[in-house]
């Protein structure tokens, strides 16, 4: 294990935050390219 | 000489095409009336004609600031006179006589109230008075007749002859028979077909 | 242009508060300030030059969003764009009639509310030359802000929004110099910034609002 | 047909969906690897354990400021070209550059706290940020407010021609504003200390990485917004016929 010394709750307050941030972006990302996708193919199929 | 000449035109709302290949000439004293059901794109095929917006393909001649353009907002201001108010277009549109345009449209005898005090057939008459004072050949009108009573639409009649025989020309869009010596161009035949075309006619039709 | 100008001056004090308006709310913001930060000199009179300014700013900002959505109401823009007028000097013109009704106003009433705010009078010359500088700008831009966002149904948070953050080069210096003329130091430095910034908004901005307009009408 | 030589969205999507897979790989790997790799370097002797901190800071101001720059230059294509899938995106990156921005904030919160003993300082690099922020908010608001999407892409491009001059000008004003405590450019040449190897090449690598995971969330977006778009004009066509 690293040793993060008396910095530790920065350090990992920091890679928590923004990993916490970036999957959010990469979770709405894929959610939102998905559910297109899924509407995309019903409207080509009935159409 | 022709004051408007449109070639293969094809106009869009909100994206799609609402009627194409639509070509006239318009010459001096000449009037061409708009008709169709309500949609067609009546509304976007005078404010593509009155440059407000581009047209999708097709060709639009014409000179260069001719056009008087009359929908049914009048851009009147109710804070200011008759007066003001057409003062201040015949100014912009570097034109003329105020108070004849008032007697054109029997405003003469209100033209020192404010314009709010108006009726909306009032209302109407002064933005139909407009026309005469910006003295452009060109009259583009969207329903000018809305709200007018039976008296008004024969002065408003009048106005427009007076201004054709004085080598104008008129575009209008009405449903009412203004007994204009005028043609008819009924839009239906010209609505524009679901199939996709050479080219689109709005963002989201580009990915079609 | 002029006919313009006259018109939309007229409507200002017709309607009623056009000019007034801003004045009353920048008095108001003036007079409420030493309720939250105490009446001390010593609180108030370092933060006088920014209340000052932002004060300008906010009032400014109230009164943007009437700079074309009146006309677009009732057809006046279709028929400006469709007039000989190029629709670059209309929006230039209603900018000027902005800053005419609003910008003076304020500038004219901000040595009072200096004095409210214990701003030392040495600073006034620097208040009055960085607001006459600075205002301009302001409505110019606001005029931007407006054109983008005149057909759109809630525009009034969105035109703050988006024209806020263009404000802030213009509050920073601003500010400066009027912090400069209060310490005595030397104001040619942001003076100069400032007289450049909108020298630069006047002559560009004007084809930006002109260009969002015309997407607007069509 | 003829449409796509207007826009060629159908090429796009073909090409966009070939090379998807390997620009994903590519950043994950990279950025995985790198953080691994910084978070594991030893501690600065002055900076302590904060410095790790680094590998995240510098990639994402780094990305938030090229993102403004990438949706500059297609929104210059859109309005000269007019080329649609350009449009879409620009909208696309707004909000990675967004959430870029706003890790670079955080970030930087959270290292100035122990190193300058604050939370906050208005400092101009972070002050420039917060701007910014207030671009990249505005710019977003702007597309989600205007419904026709023709005049929602013309008026953005606009904004965003207008908010990169401002941008720039807010940056050198507010540096006039408050002289800093923020060090200099953390891998220019110029300054006297350079930032020693032990922290460079992990910092390379998660660069590299955050570029690729920008591409990769980038593409996956435009493709979402054009088959949006798609759908929109089927369905609109569908209405009509």
């Amino acid at each position: 294990m690293i040793e993060l010394g008396k910095y530790a709750g920065a350090v990992l307050g920091a890679y928590g935050v923004s990993l916490a941030l970036l999957g959010g972006l990469i979770w709405q990302t894929l959610a939102a390219n998905a559910r297109a996708r899924r509407e995309l193919e019903k409207q080509e199929r009935h159409g | 000489m022709s004051l408007l000449a449109v070639h293969d035109l094809a106009v869009a709302r909100g994206g799609l095409r609402t009627v194409e290949g639509i070509s006239f000439s318009l010459a001096a004293g000449q009037a061409l009336i708009l008709r169709g059901p309500n949609g067609i794109g009546k509304t976007t095929l005078l404010r593509t004609v009155a440059g407000l917006q581009p047209p999708v393909t097709g060709r639009i001649e014409m000179a260069e600031d001719a056009v008087a353009y009359a929908a049914h907002a009048d851009g009147l201001k109710g804070a200011l006179t008759l007066t003001e108010n057409l003062h201040f277009w015949a100014q912009v549109f570097g034109g003329g006589d105020v108070a004849g345009a008032l007697a054109a449209m029997d405003l003469a005898a209100l033209a020192d109230r404010p314009a709010a005090a108006l009726s909306a057939g009032q209302k109407r008459r002064l933005g139909l008075a407009r026309l005469v004072v910006s003295r452009r050949p060109l009259w583009v009108l969207d329903e000018p007749t809305v709200s007018l009573d039976a008296a008004s639409v024969s002065r408003f009649a009048d106005m427009v002859r007076g201004h054709l025989g004085q080598g104008g020309a008129a575009l209008i869009a009405t449903h009412i028979d203004l007994g204009l010596d005028a043609r008819v161009l009924d839009l239906t035949p010209f609505r524009a077909r679901a199939a996709p075309a050479a080219r689109p006619a709005g963002f989201n039709e580009a990915f079609a | 242009m002029i006919a313009l100008l006259k018109r939309d001056l007229r409507l200002a004090i017709r309607a009623g508060g056009g000019f007034g308006l801003g004045v009353a709310f920048f008095l108001i913001l003036c007079a409420l300030v030493p309720f939250g930060v105490g009446p001390d000199t010593s609180a108030l009179q370092p933060i006088a030059a920014g209340i000052l300014w932002l004060g300008a700013l906010l009032a400014c900002l109230l009164s943007l969003d009437r700079i074309f959505a009146l006309d677009h109401e009732d057809g006046s823009l279709d028929l400006l764009a469709t007039s000989p007028l190029p629709l670059e000097g209309a929006v230039a013109v209603k900018a000027l009639a902005h800053w005419i009704t609003t910008g003076l106003p304020l500038i004219v009433a901000a040595p009072l509310f200096g004095i409210l705010l214990h701003l030392p009078t040495a600073a006034i010359p620097s208040l009055l030359t960085s607001l006459l500088l600075g205002t301009p700008a302001l409505s110019m831009l606001g005029a931007f802000g407006a054109a983008v966002t005149v057909g759109l149904r809630r525009g009034g948070l969105l035109l703050s929004l988006l024209v806020l953050p263009l404000y802030i080069p213009t509050l920073i210096f601003g500010t400066e110099m009027i912090r400069r003329g209060q310490e005595g130091g030397a104001t040619a430095t942001p003076l100069l910034f400032l007289a450049g910034i909108t020298a630069g908004v006047l002559a560009l901005v004007p084809f930006a609002a002109a260009a969002a307009l015309r997407v607007n009408l069509r | 047909m003829s449409i796509w030589e207007y826009a060629n969205p159908v090429k796009f999507m073909r090409t966009s969906g070939a090379v998807l897979p390997w620009v994903v790989a590519g950043a994950a790997v990279c950025t995985v690897t790198g953080l691994v790799w910084g978070f594991s370097t030893p501690d600065d002797y002055r900076q302590g354990s904060t410095v790790k901190i680094v590998f995240l800071h510098v990639p994402a101001a780094m990305m938030a400021i090229n993102i403004w720059v990438m949706m500059l230059v297609t929104s210059l294509i859109w309005l000269i070209r007019r080329h649609h899938v350009s449009a879409l995106a620009a909208k696309a990156a707004a909000p990675i550059g967004a959430v870029m921005t706003v890790i670079g904030l955080i970030t930087g919160a959270v290292w100035g706290q122990p190193m300058w003993g604050t939370w906050w300082e208005w400092d101009p690099r972070l002050t420039s940020f917060l701007i910014l922020l207030l671009f990249y908010i505005g710019y977003i608001a702007l597309w989600s407010a205007v419904e026709d999407p023709d005049s929602a892409a013309d008026l953005t491009g606009v904004l965003c021609l207008v908010g990169s001059v401002f941008a720039l000008l807010s940056r050198y004003a507010v540096f006039f504003w408050n002289q800093g405590l923020h060090q200099g450019a953390s891998l220019s040449v110029q300054s006297g200390e350079r930032m020693s190897a032990v922290y460079r090449y992990p910092l390379y690598l998660t660069m590299l990485g955050f570029g690729l995971l920008f591409l990769s969330l980038l593409l996956v977006r435009t493709r979402t917004e054009i088959r949006r778009r798609r759908l929109a004009a089927l369905q609109a066509r569908e209405m009509r016929a």
